[in-house]
């Protein structure tokens, strides 16, 4: 147990430092990517090993050894300036590619998605096909030179936004469900593919269905071998599982709270000397440092390229679950004001709490839902029997 | 001894779920939201030509003269349908508190009014319960000036009932000098409120509530209890919508109700919802029959229908899946409404305190 | 809404409580059920129609009309003047023989058991054969005249007390699992019979296994045909479970809780002072008032002979879960002296809120767990489809 | 940056299971149980040949100088097998308090004795905590009267440690004059827990201590981080148990664990136990390390595992049905070394009041 750097780390960590210092005027702010100047600082943060750390210099990146602490030294110190980090081109598809991808496609895709050019959306879920994937029916055949692909797909996220999609097609209809998909790489825009946006309860649509009617793609635009779509895409899916829960986060998210309380007054008295509230932030505070600490042994496991076992299992289903409790406290002790929203009058925070409230569920329920996970964590991680499955409608 | 709605009542449950079901179905709902408009007019019409303003209101003054247990059914069935109309203030609470505090003059006058359903009356009444910021109106030679925040179906209200710093109620004409409101938004586009800003603007007061807290006391319980009995009414929705969605939509090849966890899920509510209905009753008949009782009872059902809503919310939700997260059914109109229910005229921790202060808990 | 009673019934009820005033000394106390006082005083009960209300006067009972109002009004009379209450033999085994024995078996059995005179333990769970109670294995074949009964039975209560078990066990082998059961009532103490009691969490010993080897019973000691014995026992667990979660019982027990937080102290300080303890005490007492009206509708409905519902499917789940977390506030709010048992000085109770945590836990995993409460009002309250079943093992 | 156990840390752990699963199967820990006594002495001498009672003692007093870490990863051994020996108090508690307050001489005394296992001290300072009933100590002229409640480890104890009311610590001789002894009976009885009752009875006084709450309240920091480790471990082996069940088990011709319903409540509690590992860890870690963090992160540590603890005891005696709520299994005995656990030195409520306290957060 040693909680301290080593001297080469907190050199690195004085480096990173220096450099914000120096360039932080440069960063395009905190928003969605977009831009030449986000991509000039990309590109900057590339040139200096800061951004792409590990993706081969032959396709854009920094070239670098994988370091998991200097990554977590980074993302620590851009989040405390406060400065747009870096990224490593999307982490859904950019390892899928270097993994699986022909040489062409390397070289076509992951320089300009990695240098910020090139952005893409994830055609998985269907509307039938939630958290049973791989019944999804989506369907391409073979016409010439090309696939020809008829369907539907739901819950793609950025896909007004991108240029690309990766997404799972059923290409093979008479083999077993999960050797019957092929992994097909899409311009967006291609005709016959249509895009509508969906509404979310926030009010926002970051989600969208994309219809294909007729649509074709080249056949050369499939990663892996006809037939072998679902084992290319899981290798994708646990790269974007493990972003969410950030124990981190949510402490970040408390502290925001502390400040409410101290702040905040009903009838003249603070919100924090009301002691039922009090209980309900120790209570929460005690959950939130014990995941920050689980978070510091996954990663102590990881820099150590040990399997962190049930620590890292339960990341997910417990870390969005603190947050949308934090999201539901802080709404509680602002009492009405915590239900303002849309920029009204007297809100505060910018109404971000009720945000977080229902972003939280939607994190709850996606990526696999609070149910999955229990089975995931009770399956994998405790080696539970599975549940028997039946091959047809009950 | 009979625990149960009489045939009247069912009745006027079946009427009202059958107009609103033909009257303001979800797409009704949508197009108030999507238009910021404060209310579904004819929807209102509709309510006022079933009685329903005047519900509580005497007959010798137009109104059909129903208890609280007919208020609260109606409230749960407003909750049923997110119905964007007013009610809790101006058909509920006001009538309460003219009923408890107003001259002879001012019922005749108010409460006619009110049951035709042609004018409404918002309220103003939170700084007496929690004050945030520096909100608070000062009463002094029948004019009244200050803010009231969070004024209950204020945007289309014709007149104002608001509470003074002593706790004394007051009307307010709509169009008085002085006077001005500013829209507040919140997650739930069904209901209106407002920011009431008032400088020397003349006032009527209640001459019962002059030195007597209680009028103003009864009308926060009504307006509790029927927030707690509009919780009920979405919730409930929102667990019939669970279950039928649980057996329609199919996974792994089996429709996932079929599935232990969502089955739970759906059990879970159904065994928290169930007993909440019997509470809201119980509080609903205690306000006549066993006043000594009514408040506590009233209470607890709406910090207990907060957290019970709150549950049902989330995890009907959940049972949806990634549905439950779009706009495509609608469903969050429901979530935002038990939200919006559950802050408004005092949070469950608030109201818990007053439980125990209520019973002599408290030293 | 009408929460008062009837001139009949509010007369009904003057007339129980003189008649109580009058006999209460006659009461041989509320400990358990036995010796000659206590069935002089059910005898009397019956005469008066106190006990025993609606079994035939041919076999001992009072031969009046069902009037679940009386019913109602008996119970809580009797337990308001803290005088046993009356019973009607035994809700499990009369009714059953009522409906599904000969003449003979209720000439023998009813007229004994309702006096109290002959009692009854109950022989169905075994150790493989929990929540799946119809996978029985205990096995009876025909040898001349008689069964002859080999296996072993669990949480048979009072087996070490009862004079006679009415026991589920396996006559046809061959027969699909629910169709090869009967339903045989044994004299304990039959040679062959061995009861082992089983201490519980508590330190007590309520439950015991009971062991056949080679034990006989003659084959005309059968309630219903052969292989009818699911049928005949689903009947009595219907009443079995009625009693479970009794709403007014967990509202007594609160108010126990309330005195304790206005009588004891910490630090000097009255327990209902301290507001993270009366907030939970308010939180409960809002669930347990629900729970109490939801058993006055239940009770309505009843009365008017109307199927109640949802809200009698919840009683159970619900009741139990309440007095549980009744009893977990009373020890949290003794703090240390909340763990004080088996008479310890300075034990408060008599220890009886640890007693009853653990016993309510019992209770909830008891006559269905939970989770098979869950089922139940998720399949047959709420309509959702069963779990596929598999006949063979997986 | 390690934030993981050390392989001495690891060792330490395996020597200790391995120790306690041959010395303190349940078999042994029934036979202290059903005869009544205070502790299981074998045991007792087992880890004090494996240096235990010196854990935290400096080997200049004849200890094995390990930090709070080892302590914990001691404490979390011993509640995993509920093992029927002191240690919070004398091993832990005691050192804690003789280093922050004792005079070299006492030290020299004391913490020697201490370390060999041969003399046993219990401390009694629950009176500075939340006093029960009018008990509490007061101390004049080098004698001490009045009655500690809740002493812990006070049946086997040669020497106690107990606190007046000014919180100045004292050291009694378990035979001097005036002093008695109570047992007082819990739930769990793999603890002995006594009464003393003290009637000018001579004491030795931790000059420390003396108008110095510090070491009083490190003392207890120390106490309650033990328990919660104990918890920890406690917790642990109920889950496994719950999960080894669900494996074995079958009901309708599957295995329980594959029905979801199990399935998740196993699931649910490894999400909850787990983090509280590295919570109790961090905590331990901090009192050396950080000692500005450490008060609150125990604080959060025995409260959070209390609740957690709760939990989990509860939900593996379900996940065990009619089996678990039965001695066959002995399942119950974990049940209630977490039950005492959770009141002791402070329960759930209290100490998140602390944990604000200490934050400054309560004006």
């Amino acid at each position: 147990m040693d909680l301290a750097y080593s001297v080469e780390h907190e050199a690195y960590r004085d480096e990173v430092r220096s450099f914000l210092a120096k360039n932080k005027n440069k960063s395009p702010g905190l928003g969605f990517r977009d831009g030449t100047a986000a991509n000039d600082w990309q590109q900057l943060l590339i040139e200096h090993g800061y951004a792409a750390r590990t993706i081969p210099k032959e396709y854009g990146g920094a070239g670098l050894e994988a370091d998991i602490l200097k990554s977590h030294i980074l993302a620590e110190e851009f989040a405390h300036a406060k400065v747009r980090p870096g990224h490593s081109g999307d982490n859904r598809i950019v390892p899928v590619l270097l993994e699986l991808g022909t040489e062409e496609q390397k070289e076509r895709f992951i320089r300009p998605t990695v240098r910020g050019e090139m952005s893409w959306c994830q055609g998985y879920s269907e509307p039938g096909s939630g958290s049973d994937l791989a019944s999804l029916q989506t369907k391409a055949h073979v016409d010439g030179d090309d696939f020809v692909i008829n369907g539907q797909k739901i819950w793609t996220s950025g896909a007004k936004t991108a240029h690309m999609m990766f997404c799972l097609v059923r290409t093979e209809p008479d083999a077993p469900k999960h050797q019957g998909i092929s992994y097909l790489l899409i311009p967006m825009g291609t005709p016959g593919m249509e895009v509508r946006p969906l509404r979310q309860m926030t009010g926002d649509s970051q989600f969208n269905e994309v219809f294909f009617t007729d649509c074709r793609v080249p056949t050369t635009e499939i990663v892996g071998n006809r037939g072998e779509g679902w084992y290319v895409a899981n290798a994708t899916l646990k790269h974007e599982r493990g972003g969410l829960g950030d124990p981190n986060q949510a402490a970040g998210r408390f502290n925001d709270i502390l400040d409410l309380m101290k702040n905040e007054t009903v009838d003249g008295r603070r919100l924090m000397d009301i002691p039922s509230y009090r209980d309900r932030a120790m209570a929460l505070q005690a959950r939130i440092f014990a995941m920050k600490f689980n978070g510091m042994r996954v990663l102590s496991h990881n820099i150590k390229n040990e399997e962190p076992g049930l620590s890292r299992w339960i990341v997910k289903l417990q870390g969005c679950e603190l947050n949308h409790q934090t999201a539901s406290l802080a709404i509680d002790v602002m009492g009405e004001l915590g239900i303002l929203y849309d920029g009204s009058p007297h809100i505060r925070d910018q109404g971000m709490w009720q945000h977080r409230y229902m972003m939280d569920l939607g994190l709850i329920i996606g990526g696999g839902t609070a149910q999955i996970q229990k089975n995931i964590i009770g399956e994998r991680a405790l080696g539970l029997p599975k549940e028997p499955k039946f091959d047809k409608p009950i | 001894m009979e625990f149960m709605l009489s045939e009247e009542q069912r009745m006027l449950q079946e009427s009202l779920t059958r107009f609103l079901a033909s009257a303001c179905p979800l797409d009704r709902v949508r197009k108030v939201a999507d238009a910021e408009e404060s209310m579904a007019e004819d929807v209102h019409r509709g309510l006022a030509e079933l009685g329903i303003p005047g519900i509580l209101i005497p007959e010798d003054f137009g109104g059909v003269g129903m208890g609280f247990l007919e208020a609260a059914l109606v409230s749960e069935a407003l909750g049923g349908a997110v119905a964007p109309v007013p009610y809790t203030a101006t058909s509920v609470m006001v009538p309460v508190a003219l009923m408890a505090a107003g001259s002879d003059h001012q019922k005749q006058e108010w409460l006619t009014k009110i049951a035709s359903g042609k004018t409404r009356v918002a309220v103003g009444v939170t700084e007496q319960l929690g004050r945030r910021e520096s909100a608070g109106i000062n009463a002094s030679n029948g004019r009244l000036s200050g803010s009231a925040m969070f004024v209950l179906e204020g945007m289309e209200a014709d007149v104002f009932l608001t509470a003074d710093s002593t706790g004394a109620l007051h009307m307010v004409a709509g169009d008085a000098e002085g006077l001005e409101r500013t829209k507040l938004k919140t997650i739930d586009r069904t209901r209106s409120v407002i920011e009431l800003s008032l400088d020397q603007t003349p006032a009527e007061v209640l001459p019962g509530s002059v030195s007597n807290r209680e009028p103003l006391l009864c009308t926060i319980d009504a307006g509790r209890l029927m927030l707690a009995a509009d919780t009920l009414g979405a919730a409930q929705t929102m667990l019939d919508q669970a279950v039928a969605y649980a057996k329609e939509r199919r996974q792994f090849n089996r429709p996932i109700g079929s599935f232990q966890a969502v089955k739970h899920m759906c059990a879970e509510m159904a065994a928290e919802l169930e007993p909440c209905r019997s509470l809201v009753w119980y509080a609903a008949h205690s306000v006549r029959s066993m006043p000594e009782e009514a408040r506590l009872m009233i209470c607890h059902a709406k910090a207990h229908l907060s957290e019970v809503g709150q549950f049902v919310a989330r995890t009907s939700t959940e049972v949806h899946g990634g549905m439950g997260f779009t706009d495509l059914l609608g469903l969050h109109y429901w979530f935002k409404r038990i939200g919006f229910n559950r802050q408004v005229l005092g949070g469950p921790e608030l109201i818990r305190e007053e439980a125990a202060r209520v019973q002599g808990l408290v030293s």
